[in-house]
């Protein structure tokens, strides 16, 4: 755990017990039991709200605390723990970098203090196929009169059934695969032409497929600067994937812990089956990983708390690691656990699903190990 | 028609007339061996006929129905069924581990009763063996079977009972001795229907439930019903398991059923694209799906030549005693990476967006996992490898 | 191990029988110890000549027994297990190849059965550099009047120092990179302006780096058909591969049963070490590959005798698959041997300098799983 | 020059002021702690200056010649020292290991005598632990020392004494009470010129020795050289042992010594080749070296966590018992990486055609074999951590 300051302890130890008492596992399986219909219970995410909890990275002056992407992340990290559903990454985390970094002052009066209370939930809309690719951007934004006419589709929005607000990368010139011309938009739910439909994916959040359908909007839609968006896009989907390794720490840490308290109370053969020595050794294993996983999610954390230059690369770095990590310790979740493990009544089948679902977003491990290998030159 | 010279090619003969007659060729490629619900059309018909021939259990004695080939013949007639795309229409847990077992440790008596109606494929049996306290460690199963008289008495928890829900009768161990371990076991028979058995379906991670948890309350199972010995089950459920493990580890087995669906190449090919060479656009995934392909290859090779071994005379391959955790391995690698290369698309629970393909390669992977848990988890295989092949020693 | 024939059978037991009377790892380790110049003993290879092992694929008209590459892949596999040096792969299976199929009826009378009786040693001199890749050849072959004139350089020639007979590939027309343009050519280690020095590699065998300054040959030199020798080259180079692994095959059985017996006798907390059962599974995981990587072997050495499509692909599983499983069986073999795995004076080295040679000889595994790969058509 | 203000920086100030006045400018970058001849010139001298001021040895009492620092003070000078390439003259195994253990251990006799020695970097100590038959089993040591009033007789064979050959004196444990394993075993210390010792460096398969073989007969130990109990000499080897892990899992210690050499993406541009985009061009090898590479940062950042941690107020970070293995696996993986890339050439073991940084690295390579069976080998260290500090218990 990296050193903390006094606000940073306050805001984890609050966030530790906010979720054993509020929100442990079995919360989140009676959301899933339920269908919830937006992928998460909005009554818990309003009292994560009036914590404060969603206004971390935003300034002051708008209603957040501005504690930093660290602080955030030691959040996230306790809400991985039991698999929380909320809008914090998508809307406080994603989309509230996206504002602060790149919108007007009439922007960020407009969101921010609403997305810092909870009353507003926004997210980002980037990829249009099964694979993250934002570069392959290809929703067209033509120029109209008053502004911009938007039309084509997105999918896999996070949050996408409760957001009111998407921010769209769209085209407004160039080809798919180029930098050049992609465009950010602030569309609202409401926008005239826009649909959206729920996709149920196998960790049961609020998934949604977005259609535009000549969706109108004016020029001061616009968030950052026309063609040239993609940079913007880029810092904002790293701070959010940075918020998707911390959570995915956050649940490898609890699927050890589960599977270590079960090792040390199955008894198989007149023994526990912690005591025998090769599952002691996948055991050293996995918490080695584990600590080799905080170390690079904090630091990626801290990157961008700091602005640092190879922010990337340590955000690639902490996505990756966090994949592996977390691919690892669930598979033995499972595999240790055996036969009741493999139960949809046990934990473990939850982690696996949420596993997946965290690694196909925003840059699978692998896609962030090549990235890596091509920011640092071969 | 070539000459096929020689005598046994004349069953050959034999086997490829019987097909073209009695074959329905609506039935190509169809798999009826798994399926829940009666056949009915066709399907019976096919059923009907093989079971009648025996064939279905081809190397089962004639006189309890069986084939009564040679395992010469059986190939030839494997090899004009694979030719015309005949599936063998008899299966189930009858035909690959409780019919063989039976047969080599069963009375005249249970053999006349209960394998004829394996052969014709009208009963299904499912398995008593774990239970909640007894998983890797199966000897410490606690059911317990009371001596009284004419019947035991029996009571206790059965799990991972595989399709007890459809099955009408069960073989079923149980504890006749507390105070001995392993030589305090038997293995007893009882029909599904006997009153004080209730039957719960689990529901497992991918959202089928192909299992049940089985209670047994005050069940009355008449002494007939005992296979082998009182207190000598252990060695008859442990035969049985290696038959069970057989037909997992072969290429119908774990490999193969989570190996379906298109091949990964081109699956990559049609969800990341290609680069200028033509080769996946992402190398580090191609590397990954080069790997596994290579291994899956090495795999097949290996069961060929497991096969090929116990045909020629060399005795049992030592090859046989890898293939249960080789096989997961390959089937469990190729579901991750069709999940990886399918990206959230291949993460679809239900509902619209996804296809039919989509949605089941996620239950394949989730429910896949399973492969190294049961017939002996993959820990136990690895200790079977070290103690019984290698030789190697527990702490003294 | 495959179903073999009563030929085969007695070939692979008095393979056996010789080498655990003539050449256990001790004559090896002696042959080391004095430097011996050749990288081999001749002795003992005038021995295994004499029973015929270095005509195996010859053809009996000149000289062989041609019983076939799965026959002599299993005397390699014999000879790998106690890592005894001789010209088996580079002469009598490698060089023999390219002569049996590239050769005309005179080069093959002139050179086959002095091959096959151990009176002639020839190998194959491909590479130019640090790392195997034959369509890079820019040893330069020049047209002249009488044949043509060869400059340049080859380096980590298999037995270069004992050899009697090179097969150079050379480049008599395109770019290096090119398939077309290569030729092979005999070359008579005595040829005037050809000069040898030796490579001494950590696998203590007898590697040469020639030197060919206006090596003046015949038209009759040329092995095949000029400018297009590439294939003939590919072809002998499967060859020569699928004998490295057979190679590979046998050392790692013999390294897995060495480590096994120290597992069953070393006692360390009052316990033989293999009765831990973290070392128990990872003795069956070397076990399992084991067994998988000998069906690889045997199935493309029997592709070869079938002359069967996929050959180049069997030879590329066999060559990675032994190429694995040779460094995970001699690394374990260090590891679980302790401290006295690491000294000179206990053999575990010796195989793993071997496993390392062997591996950068003729493609690595890297490249043979990416050649797999482009032959898939991925 | 800048205002460092407060307090503690005032050190900083005394610390480069008396670094310019007594580093040798042409000892920058010179590492003399692993050198094994005696130094000479300006080696010598600025050996001696940083001897007799103790900051070789900094946190170390002033009362036997250390620096008397506080953690912060050693750190700025740490700093000051890297800021100008001044390396540290004084180490080995008594600033290491064996002086820190008699600083905690030793009776105020043994201190003074055997601690300003090693402060003035006089003494090179080496290790009397492992034995033929107790590698990992440490405490199954067979070494004999028998109490004859004023002395103890050892007798016994000792193995893995790392530059016994260059060493003056020897830490030892030895068997004191044949009945007790743990509690039967003395730490004692002699001079390595006492009679009956014989000394044999031991050959690796890397061709070097830096390890011998040492043999005891009869050799008299005076009793004021029992370090701590008689029979307690456990606690205070196993204290010892943790000085030499913290020692061999920093960043000076298996990583950074087998991480030599040019970056690995450099090295495989160089000897294998880059495609048209400016990738490696063997994309296999390229994924494994991009893994690796990852792989070693997330090691580095976790150093530098564990560092900060224990800066902190959090007490000792859980981290450190991981660093060993962790810092191993980079170390192993890179020389595995780094042979493989240079093919054939990675593999000269002497004379001609191969440059001296290949030479090196197949060296290397197989010289970091050692670091996951030295210090407590990998599965020792994996036992450690199931045990201490996840809490799993032994059969029991």
């Amino acid at each position: 755990m990296a050193v903390l300051n006094e606000e940073q302890t306050m805001l984890r130890d609050s966030a530790r017990d906010w979720v054993r008492e509020k929100a442990p596992v079995g919360a989140f399986r009676r959301m899933r039991d339920t269908a919830a219909p937006l992928g998460y219970d909005p009554a818990a995410f309003a009292e994560m709200a009036q914590m404060g909890w969603a206004g971390v990275v935003i300034p002051e002056a708008f209603g957040g605390s501005e504690f930093g992407y660290l602080s955030l992340g030691l959040v996230l990290e306790e809400m991985g723990r039991t698999l929380v559903a909320s809008p914090l990454i998508a809307s406080s985390l994603a989309a509230a970098s996206a504002l602060v970094m790149g919108g007007s002052e009439t922007q960020k009066s407009e969101w921010l203090p609403k997305i810092a209370m909870g009353e507003a939930v926004a997210t980002l809309a980037v990829d249009e196929g099964p694979r993250h690719d934002p570069l392959r951007t290809a929703l067209k934004a033509e120029k109209t009169g008053a502004g911009y006419k938007l039309t084509g589709a997105k999918t896999f929005v996070l949050e996408g059934m409760a957001a009111d607000l998407f921010i769209v990368a769209a085209r407004t010139s160039g080809q798919p695969g180029e930098a050049k011309g992609i465009t950010l938009f602030l569309v609202p739910a409401d926008a005239k032409g826009l649909s959206r439909e729920q996709r149920h994916l196998a960790d049961s959040r609020g998934y949604a497929a977005l259609n535009l359908d000549e969706v109108e909007l004016g020029s001061n839609a616009v968030l950052g600067e026309a063609d040239n968006g993609a940079d913007l896009l880029e810092k904002t989907l790293d701070r959010a994937r940075v918020g998707l390794a911390a959570e995915m720490l956050g649940m490898s840490v609890q699927a050890f812990e589960t599977t270590l308290d079960y090792l040390k109370t199955r008894v198989q053969f007149g023994q526990t089956i912690g005591s025998f020595q090769a599952l002691q050794h996948r055991a050293a294993k996995m918490f080695t990983e584990l600590e080799l996983t905080r170390s690079c999610v904090e630091a990626a954390l801290t990157a961008i708390d700091n602005d640092a230059a190879d922010t990337p690369q340590a955000v690639a770095l902490a996505k990756a690691a966090a994949g592996d990590t977390l691919h690892l310790v669930s598979r033995e979740m499972v595999q240790m656990h055996g036969g009741i493990g493999m139960t949809d009544a046990h934990d473990a089948g939850l982690y696996m699903k949420r596993a997946r679902a965290l690694e196909a977003t925003y840059g699978s491990t692998a896609w962030h190990r090549d990235r890596w290998g091509r920011m640092a030159g071969y | 028609m070539p000459d096929f010279g020689g005598e046994p090619e004349a069953f050959r003969v034999e086997a490829r007339e019987w097909l073209a007659e009695n074959f329905p060729p609506s039935m190509k490629n169809v798999d009826l061996a798994m399926t829940v619900d009666a056949p009915t059309g066709d399907a019976k018909l096919w059923k009907e006929r093989m079971g009648a021939k025996g064939w279905g259990t081809p190397t089962w004695p004639k006189v309890y129905g069986g084939g009564g080939l040679t395992p010469a013949e059986a190939r030839m007639l494997q090899q004009e069924m694979a030719r015309i795309g005949a599936r063998n229409p008899i299966g189930g847990m009858g035909v690959m581990m409780f019919g063989p077992t039976l047969l080599e440790y069963g009375s005249e008596e249970q053999k006349q009763r209960h394998i004829p109606p394996i052969v014709r494929g009208e009963i299904r049996w499912c398995q008593g063996y774990s239970e909640p306290g007894a998983g890797s460690d199966l000897a410490a199963l606690q059911t317990k079977a009371e001596d009284k008289g004419d019947h035991f008495l029996v009571n206790g928890q059965k799990v991972w009972t595989s399709g007890a829900q459809y099955a009408d009768w069960c073989f079923c161990l149980v504890r006749t001795d507390p105070n001995h371990k392993h030589e305090g076991i038997s293995f007893v028979l009882f029909d599904m229907k006997t009153p004080g058995i209730e039957v719960r379906p689990i529901k497992l991670i991918n959202g089928y439930s192909p299992f049940c948890e089985t209670f047994l309350t005050d069940v009355k199972v008449p002494k007939e019903n005992l296979v082998g010995p009182l207190n000598g089950g252990w060695t008859i459920g442990k035969r049985l398991l290696q038959h069970e493990r057989n037909s997992l580890s072969g290429g119908g087995g774990s490999a193969g059923r989570f190996a379906a669906g298109k091949p990964l190449d081109q699956l990559a090919k049609e969800y990341v694209g290609v680069d200028e060479e033509g080769r996946v656009a992402d190398p580090d995934l191609r590397t990954r799906i080069i790997r596994h392909q290579m291994e899956t290859k090495a795999f097949m090779l290996t069961l060929m030549r497991a096969a090929a071994e116990s045909k020629g005379n060399q005795g049992p391959s030592n090859a046989t005693s890898i293939m249960k955790n080789a096989g997961s391995k390959v089937g469990q690698d190729r579901a991750e990476l069709a999940v990886e290369i399918m990206g959230s698309q291949g993460l679809g629970w239900e509902g619209p967006g996804f296809e039919a393909a989509e949605l089941e390669q996620v239950r394949n992977w989730l429910g896949g996992k399973a492969t190294t848990i049961y017939g002996g988890s993959a820990e136990i295989q690895n200790n079977i490898i070290a103690k019984r092949i290698l030789g190697l020693l527990d702490h003294q």
